[in-house]
Parts: C-alpha cells; structure tokens; sequence
C-alpha cells in the first residue's frame, strides 16, 4: 500500500532546509512557495528518507485569484507518494521548471502551458502542445471565453 | 555437353521438340511468342494478384475477395479496370519526364525475361545459348526504373525506398549469380531449353543449397516479403509508389507481379525441371510449378515480419555469399569426380552439405545491432 | 563517424508558426458545411443510353475494388479494423488494400474526431486522392463532432472540410453498420456517370 | 572515417501506417538513421478535461470511455474510483468483483492490440493482428453482453457497475478462459523463437531502469526496464489484495521485454479472472447513490494500472454537480517522453518498431 503522507510529516523537514518556504501544510499536501519550487523539489528527490524519484503527474487548478499547481511525487524506493503544491499570481503566472530533475515533466509542462498559461521557467522547449500555435486563450482556464 | 542426357531419354522423348520457327518462318514465331507471352505475363498476374489475396485471405482466417464473380474470380479483372480509369497525377514539383518513363523502363525489362523462358520442349521465343546471362542481365534493367520512379517522383519516402532497392539489387546479384552458376556447371549449358532438357532428375536434388540461396536472394531482389523494404508500407508509405496514381501504378502494381512470376518461371526452369512431368500436357505442369512456387511466396509473405535494410545486407554478404561460393566449389568437383553424369546418391551427399553449412552458418552469423552513435 | 551540421530552411518555430497560420485560416474559411455531391441524382434522368454499358462495366469495376485509404485518428478506427479483420472480413468485398498513399486510394472512412489542428491535413489528403473518390462520414463525430461537438477545438463534422457521400451514425458504429454503410455507397456508385459519360452531356 | 552527409528533415505522420493514430514525428534523417526526433502532438485534442467541467459526474463516465479507446472498462474504473473517492461512496461486494473481472478482460483486449499492432509494425503483414483481433472479438462478446456495447462500454457507475452480470455470462467466460491460454501459447510457439523477430526487436531501443524512472513510465515500458511497480500491488485498490498474482518484469528494456512483458501479463490477468471468478458472490451490484452526486470541497486522486500504465483522475470537487476541475494522468503521454532517448542512432524501421512497442493511444495523449 502507498503511504500518502501529508504535509503534517514533510513540512517540518522541509522547513529546517528553508525556512520560509512553506505557505501552508495541511492533512492532504504541503503547499511551497512558487519561487522556491525547484529547491525543494530538489531536496524532495535527493533526500534518503523521502526520494522522490518519480514524477507522477502536475496540474494545475484555476481558482480565480490564483492558479495552483499540483505536484504528485512517488517513491517507488519506499512506496510513498505526496501531494506538493505550489500557488502562482494570476496576472502574471511563472513557476520554475521540474524538467531538469524529472523529465517526465516535460510534456505536462507544455500542457499546462497550453492550456492554463503558465509558464515554466527554465523549461528546454516550452510552446503549445495541444493547439496550435498562434491560438488565442488558454481553455482550461475558468474565465476562457470561446 | 551431354552428361545428363544420355541415360534415359525417354521421358522427354515421348514429346517431339517444338521446331525452331515453329508455326513456321521467323516472323509468325516471333509473331506468336510475343502474343502469348504477353498473354501469359498478364493473365498470370491477374491470377497470381486472386491467388495472393484469396491465400491470404484463408492464411488469415478470413474469406479474401468472393463477391466479385463465380469465387471472386473477377476481383483482379475489376481492379485493373478501376485502377486504369483512375486520375492521373504527376505532383508539380516532380522530375515530369523521369516520373512519366519510370513505369515503362521497370516494366519491359521484366516482360523480356520471358523471352527465353521455354513452355515446352523447343516452345521458346528465343532459345539463347546464354540464356541464364540474358535473364540475369535484363532483370538489373528494372532496377534503373524503381530507381527513376523514386527520384521523378521528388518525394523523400520514395527516395529512401529506392536507394533500399538499388542497395538491395546490387547485394544480391552476386549470391544470385553464384548460385545460378552451380546450375549451369552441372547442366553443362546456359540455354535454358538445354537446362530443362538436363534434369531428368529435377536439379533442385542437386542443388538444394543452392536453390535456397537463389530463392532467398531472388525474394530479395524483387522485394518480395521479407526482404519487402522497397514498399515497406509500416515504415514508409507505400515506398516507390507513394507519388503514383491510375495507370502508372498500375504498370507499377503489374511491375511487381510479373517480376515474382518471372521468379517463379526461373525457378522452376533451372531447379523444378521446367515443364517436365507425368502424365499432363508440358505446358499444364510449367504452369502448376509456377503457381506452387508463387504459393510458397505467399506463405512467407503471411508469415515473415520484415528484416532491417542494414540486417538485409548483412545477410548478403555474410550468408548468402560464402555459403554461394562453397556451393559452387562443392559442384564443380562433384561434376569433375563425375564427368559421366551425377550419381543419385550425391542427392543424399548433397542434402548433408546443405544442412551441415546451413547449421554451421547460423551458428556464426546473427543478425542484430544496428545503433549508430548520432 | 562525423556528420555535419546543416542548419533546415525553416526552423522548428518558424515552421509552427505556418501551421497555426494554416489551421486558423482554414477555421475561418470553413464555417459552413459543404453540400453533399448529390450530382448523380439530378442527371439520373438524361441517362445517355449509348455509353450505359460502358458505363456500367466502369462503375462495376469501381465499386467492386474500393481501396479505402488508411486513416485512422480516432476511436472509430478500431471499429474500421475490426470491419478489416477476420470476423466481418471486409476483403470479401476486395476492401482488404488499405493503401497508405492516398494517390492509389478511393475511399475515405474517416473513422473519429476531427480537430481543426487536424483539419488542413484531411483536407490535403483529400486533394491528394485521385479522382473519383468517395468519403464515408464514420461515427458521430465524424458526422456532427457527435459528443465532442461542445468543445472548443473541434470541427463539428467532417463535411465542414470535405464533401461526404455516405453519413454512418454511431458511437462508434458497429462494423455491421459500416457494412451497411459501404453497401449504400456501392448503391450509389453503381447509380452514378462516369466522367466520359458526363463530359459529353455538358457538351451536348 | 568522415562522412560528409546532409541529414534532411521528414514528417511522419500525422496520417501514417504505423502511426497508431495521428501522431507527428518531424525527424531528422542522415541516410536511414535518425538523427533527432521531435514529436508533435494535439491532432486529437478534443478537450475532454474542460468538456468534464460542464458536464455531471455521472454524465462525464461515457467521455473517459474514449480516451484510451482500447480500454474503456479500464478508464471507467479508473475515474469511478476517483469519484468514489470524493464523494465518499461505498461499493457492494459484487460489483467489486464484476469490476476486477472487467478491467483484466480489458487488459487481455488491450495486450492483444499492442502485440498484434507491435508486429504489424514489424512488417508481419496484417497476419499477427488479424489473429489477435479475432481473440479480441471474444472477449468484446462478453462486453457485449454486459454493456451492449462492442468499444465504448459506459459500464461501471459511482458506487457500482450499471447492470448486474446476465445469466449466459459466466458460463461463456468459462468457456474464454479455456481458450485463451491456447490461443497465447500459439503465439509463444509462432512468435517468441522467430529469428527475424529476435533480430528486429532484441536489444533494439533500450530504456534503462534510471530513465525510465525519470521520465515517469508506466506499465509495460517500466516494467520491462526492470522496475517491479505495478499499482495493484504498490497501491491496491479495488479488491486486488485478495488476488495471487505475479509482476513480471523485463532485464534489458528493449522491444523485445516489452513485449515479453505483455504476453505475460495477459497469462496474469486470466489467472486474476480465474480467482475472482471463483470468488464472486451475490449481492446488489450498486449501491444507494443520488443522480446528482454533490461531492463535499476538497480533491481526491484515483489510479489504476490500465493496460498502458498508470491511469490516474485528479478530481477537484467545489460541492457542485459538476467536477471543478478534473486532470487526467494518461500514461501513454509520459511513456513517451522517453521516445526520442530510445530512438536516436536507429533505423527508420527500427523507430516505427520502438514507437509500436511503446504502445500508445492517441485518444488518450491529445485528450
């Protein structure tokens, strides 16, 4: 059985490596700071004891004032997954980039580029993935107007 | 020359030789032959395209066309129509005057081949004394036109397809004419007529590595499964043909057809005893061996997945080359050991070498790899 | 061994961007469906009686040998493959030549969606298909973008692109029904002119 | 040695053979090798995640059926679960093991396109995939009378399956189950020894254990590097903790493991419906749940093993009828996130081989 562990278990460890960087933690997921995303996903994946080695899936939630990305880490080393999540500002939304830790967040980037918006810094090859170039709107936005 | 056709005669002698000018004057000949043999080249066609579809059809346990007509008999009659009414397009940017000859210059050389392909004893359009030369020669013509159609067309996929069927027709020429020659040395002739004449015992006994190797390498050289890399449909396209439309791929569609009825007409000249056989008018039993020879194609074709264009050379000229050339050096001291004739025994001699070599070679040789570092 | 570098005419960005151009153009162009080619049905009465054998000898041999192109982009195309293979045998009709190049094709069974990033190229392999040539609207979708036609990035049916001959509704259809389908088209092949035969009644 | 040649640039696909869909690879080409690969996607992008958020849950089970098309059962468990999960819903005992039953049935399907299409690719002329789909015929009969539909099945509800087993049914799956360890060893025998097979597919586009890690695999393609993760053990969901069953796993990552590991998964998957089959007991087949399900606020993640790998629905739920926000992990879109690693320094004929292997479904990547 995969342990799920919640942000009550991670988030201490995480703030003894950086102290500011956890907004909120809660019995579900540990929510970071966008800036300081790639750090701790870093030490998320590096750490014996938690090694994230496996990406499972990113997404992103639009909720009006904010968009939230979704990260669901696994460790197939100790079978437990956890639940990251990190907030963006709406008017201008940029995260750094998880590809050059896992490469299996490549195309899910792209994706949520498309389709939300967001952009991922430092990202090797970020355009639209699902439309085509030149379409307007982002569609999975709430406020997406056909 | 002579050193099969003195013990008994009598097969062949129950069926007079058809005269050299037969029906009479060097015109009606030539008159008759080209008729026939064109009337030979496109019903068998139609009826190999009916039997390939039907076989395998039943191979892959389904029915295969038997709407069209008593059995589905018309299904190629339907199909040439079809195809021949169909639009004809020449893309803009293509070579127009390449793409236009292509099908012609792939075609007639094939349609030549069976110029000394004999039907009967004497039954031949031209009884060459170097008919074997002649067949090997004409069919490398083909070649120039697949390689026409895959520049005329200005297409990539058709480009690749042709250098695969260059790369492929000059690799296999040589196990090709190697193990022809086996035939020739025992024979004593390269006439075909002569050829079919020698084997009271069919040569494929004499030679059955030898006939393995010219089978393989003639499967290759006209691309038939599963040396198919030419119209390698799961790789790229339909290969030559991706740019062809109406009747210049249907002249392309005969190209492929005749050239496996000629493989078959081939082999059973030199290997199956031609048209010799109990019992049945000669020309009946050229036609069974053809068909039993196409059936065998079939088969592969429905079984075999496809080889790699680097794995296709490979076998060339690691297999097919060195076993060629044993094959050749063991029937020329058999033929000197014996110059009397072959005893029947060497069968046995013969099938052992083949299956020692064969065995020897499969240890040694493996296909794979492939990776080039980019 | 050392290769070397050749920078393409166009770059990988470049050649997006032409694309999406494409796409939104098409999009644009193509807001209204394409009027069926119901030709055959207003000539059938000045049927020319002196071609009629020729003719009919012509539209045998053109619905006995439907080589349908190989084009699968969506759910239906199991469906179509499952029309293929042993169990409802399309062969038996002398269909079992998928051609892959579109020149040697003469059927269409466009068998799922269609997105409009897709839609340039149906169109093109359409105009890559030597006439005559036929097009079966497959499925739902093909027909009216069927449960997908509420979404934002697909054409809602196939006759926005493409004229379509014969319409099979399902989701997905059950090979029978895309039997049922090729058999109407069969109907109407055998009902039409061929281009000799028209050729001469638009120039008499 | 220098060679001096001009790599050129052909698009594969989107409408191509062995494309298995409309995928598009612009590859870059020297000779016959591949020198870069850049896959392109979208051609079947319906929108299915913003189509989720208009509609019902309930009304969203016959859309999950056409994403993976070669799946359905196994995407309706997957989201059902998922929905079970917010809504906090229960499910009879029957309908656990109609379930079980369903998604390894859809396993067998689904393997059995994947190998028949793989050698397709391979150049086996139509043969293998016509035989495989008349094995997949058999098990559509059996959908067939459950659903009364042969692709898109609609079967499983929240808190349940739509309709109770029909009396000829397990008598007929009794009568599959004979068959089929047959049929798989007639493949064996046909296939597993065939020399031009071994030499097309062994050690041909190899994913070792740490990248195929790294770019999130799944199913097969991870399996077949070595990795023993498969989600009904690591994480069972359902009843499958009441199964005895094996993972197997590949050594070298290449086409072939892939492969192998198919075969064998199907051999695992029937001896699953054996058990439950033996197992299943009696029961309402649904429980109690309203038409409109309202789900309390919060997210909920439920992921099977489907047949191509993890399937996953992330679920947001803001207490109307309708998901706020539904994501889905498809596993055909990161398994081939590691396509252009295992391709490079191939042959053209090897990346239609590789790409087969991966075993893909289009419906799925685009979404």
């Amino acid at each position: 059985m995969t342990v799920a562990l919640t942000g009550f278990n991670v988030a201490p460890q995480i703030t003894k490596q950086f102290p500011d960087a956890v907004v909120e933690a809660n019995d579900r997921a540990v929510v970071v700071k966008s800036g300081l995303l790639f750090k701790v996903a870093q030490y998320l994946k590096n750490t014996p004891g938690l090694a994230f080695d496996y990406l499972n899936h990113i997404s992103a939630v639009d909720y009006y004032d904010y968009f939230e990305l979704v990260y669901y880490l696994v460790s197939i080393e100790y079978n437990h997954s956890l639940v990251l999540k990190t907030r963006c500002d709406r008017n201008k939304p940029a995260v750094p980039s998880a590809v050059s830790l896992w490469r299996g967040a490549d195309y899910q980037e792209r994706e949520i580029y498309d389709l939300m918006g967001i952009t991922f810094e430092g990202h090797p090859n970020l355009k639209r993935i699902a439309l085509w170039a030149g379409y307007k709107g982002h569609p999975l936005r709430k406020d997406y107007l056909e | 020359m002579t050193m099969l056709l003195h013990p008994s005669l009598d097969l062949v002698k129950n069926i007079p030789a058809i005269a050299a000018d037969w029906p009479g004057g060097f015109w009606w000949h030539w008159l008759v032959f080209t008729i026939i043999i064109i009337a030979f080249v496109l019903v068998l066609v139609m009826g190999y395209i009916y039997i390939e579809r039907r076989a395998m059809g039943i191979m892959q346990a389904r029915l295969g066309p038997n709407r069209v007509g008593p059995f589905g008999l018309l299904q190629p009659v339907a199909d040439a129509i079809k195809v021949m009414c169909k639009e004809d397009i020449v893309p803009i940017k293509a070579d127009k005057i390449v793409h236009w000859l292509a099908p012609i210059v792939a075609f007639f050389p094939v349609l030549m081949i069976f110029a000394v392909i004999p039907f009967q004893n004497g039954a031949v359009l031209a009884d060459l004394n170097i008919g074997i030369l002649y067949v090997v020669a004409i069919s490398s013509i083909s070649t120039v036109g697949v390689f026409m159609a895959g520049w005329g067309s200005n297409n990539k996929y058709t480009l690749i397809s042709a250098m695969r069927s260059v790369a492929s027709v000059v690799s296999y020429e040589i196990p090709v004419v190697l193990s022809l020659a086996g035939v020739v040395v025992i024979a004593g002739s390269m006439s075909l007529n002569q050829i079919v004449l020698a084997q009271n015992i069919p040569m494929i006994l004499f030679q059955p590595l030898g006939f393995l190797l010219f089978f393989i390498g003639a499967l290759a050289e006209i691309n038939r499964s599963p040396f198919d890399l030419l119209e390698a449909d799961s790789e790229i396209v339909a290969g030559l043909h991706t740019e062809y439309s109406g009747m210049k791929f249907a002249l392309f569609y005969l190209v492929e057809y005749a050239e496996a009825l000629a493989v078959s007409s081939i082999v059973t000249t030199l290997f199956l005893g031609g048209w010799r056989g109990p019992l049945l008018p000669p020309w009946l039993w050229f036609l069974i061996k053809v068909i039993a020879v196409f059936f065998v194609m079939v088969w592969i074709r429905t079984t075999m997945p496809r080889i790699r264009i680097d794995q296709l050379m490979a076998l060339a000229w690691k297999f097919l080359f060195p076993l060629a050339v044993i094959n050749l050096v063991i029937t020329a001291i058999e033929v000197l050991v014996f110059p009397a004739g072959l005893p029947w025994l060497l069968i046995l001699v013969n099938l052992a070498i083949m299956a020692i070599l064969i065995l020897l070679w499969s240890k040694l040789f493996k296909l794979g790899g492939g990776r080039i570092e980019v | 061994m050392e290769i070397e570098k050749v920078t393409p005419v166009y770059s990988a960005a470049e050649l997006d961007r032409i694309e999406g151009q494409e796409i939104e153009e098409l999009r644009a162009r193509s807001q209204q469906p394409i009027p069926d080619p119901d030709r055959w049905l207003k000539d059938e009465v000045q049927r020319n009686i002196l071609l009629t054998s020729v003719d009919a000898i012509i539209n045998w041999s053109r619905r006995s040998s439907l080589w349908p192109a190989t084009f699968a982009p969506a759910c239906c195309a199991f469906e179509m493959i499952a029309t293929a293979a042993s169990r409802f045998d399309l062969s038996r009709f002398g269909m079992e030549i998928f051609r892959a190049s579109p020149r040697q094709a003469d059927l269409m069974i466009t068998a799922g969606t269609l997105t409009w990033k897709m839609a340039p190229l149906v169109k093109r392999i359409y105009d890559q298909m030597a006439e005559p040539k036929w097009v079966i609207a497959m499925g739902a979708c093909a027909i009216s973008g069927g449960i997908f036609a509420s979404s934002y990035s697909v054409v809602p049916g196939y006759n926005r692109i493409i004229p379509v001959d014969v319409y099979v509704p399902g989701c997905p259809p059950r090979p029978e029904a895309l039997l049922y389908g090729i058999r109407m088209l069969h109907n109407k092949i055998t009902k039409s002119h061929s281009d000799i035969q028209l050729n001469l009644l638009h120039k008499g | 040695m220098t060679l001096k040649t001009e790599p050129y640039v052909i698009n594969i696909g989107p409408q191509h053979p062995s494309t298995h869909g409309v995928f598009r690879m612009r590859t870059t080409l020297d000779g016959e090798v591949v020198v870069d690969l850049e896959p392109i996607f979208g051609y079947l992008h319906r929108g299915i995640e913003k189509l989720a958020e208009e509609r019902t849950y309930t009304g969203f089970i016959p859309l999950t059926d056409r994403l993976d098309y070669l799946s359905s059962m196994s995407n309706n468990l997957a989201y059902v679960l998922a929905v079970e999960k917010l809504a906090r819903v229960l499910v009879p005992e029957r309908a656990e093991y109609i379930r079980v039953i369903m998604a390894e049935l859809q396993r067998v399907a689904s393997h059995l396109i994947a190998v028949g299409s793989f050698l397709n690719d391979a150049g086996a002329f139509m043969t293998p995939i016509v035989y495989m789909i008349r094995e997949r015929e058999k098990i559509l009969d059996l959908f067939e009378m459950v659903s009364g539909q042969r692709l898109t099945y609609n079967y499983m509800r929240v808190g349940g399956v739509s309709q109770d087993l029909p009396e000829e049914f397990l008598p007929a799956l009794d009568n599959f189950l004979e068959q089929m360890p047959l049929y798989i060893d007639e493949y064996d025998q046909l296939l597993a020894e065939n020399e031009i097979l071994l030499a097309r597919s062994k050690g041909v586009g190899v994913l070792n254990k740490e990248t195929a890690v790294n770019v999130s695999a799944g199913g097969p393609v991870l399996r077949a590097s070595g990795v023993k993760w498969d989600i009904r053990k690591a994480d069972p969901y359902s009843i499958y903790d009441r199964f005895e069953f094996d993972i197997p796993t590949g050594t070298n990552g290449d086409c072939y493991d892939r492969y192998w590991v198919r075969v064998q998964e199907m051999r695992q998957s029937l001896r699953i419906i054996e058990q439950a089959k033996a197992q299943i007991t009696s029961g309402p087949v649904r429980s109690e749940v309203p038409h409109l399900i309202r789900p309390p606020v919060g997210e909920a993640y439920g992921h099977i093993e489907a047949p191509k790998g993890e399937l996953g629905f992330y679920l947001v739920s803001d207490n109307s009828i309708a998901p706020y926000r539904c994501h889905i992990r498809a596993p055909s879109l990161l398994n081939l996130t590691a396509l252009r690693d295992m391709i490079k320094g191939w042959k053209v004929a090897d990346l239609i081989l590789i790409f087969g292997s991966i075993d893909i479904c289009m419906g799925e990547i685009d979404r």
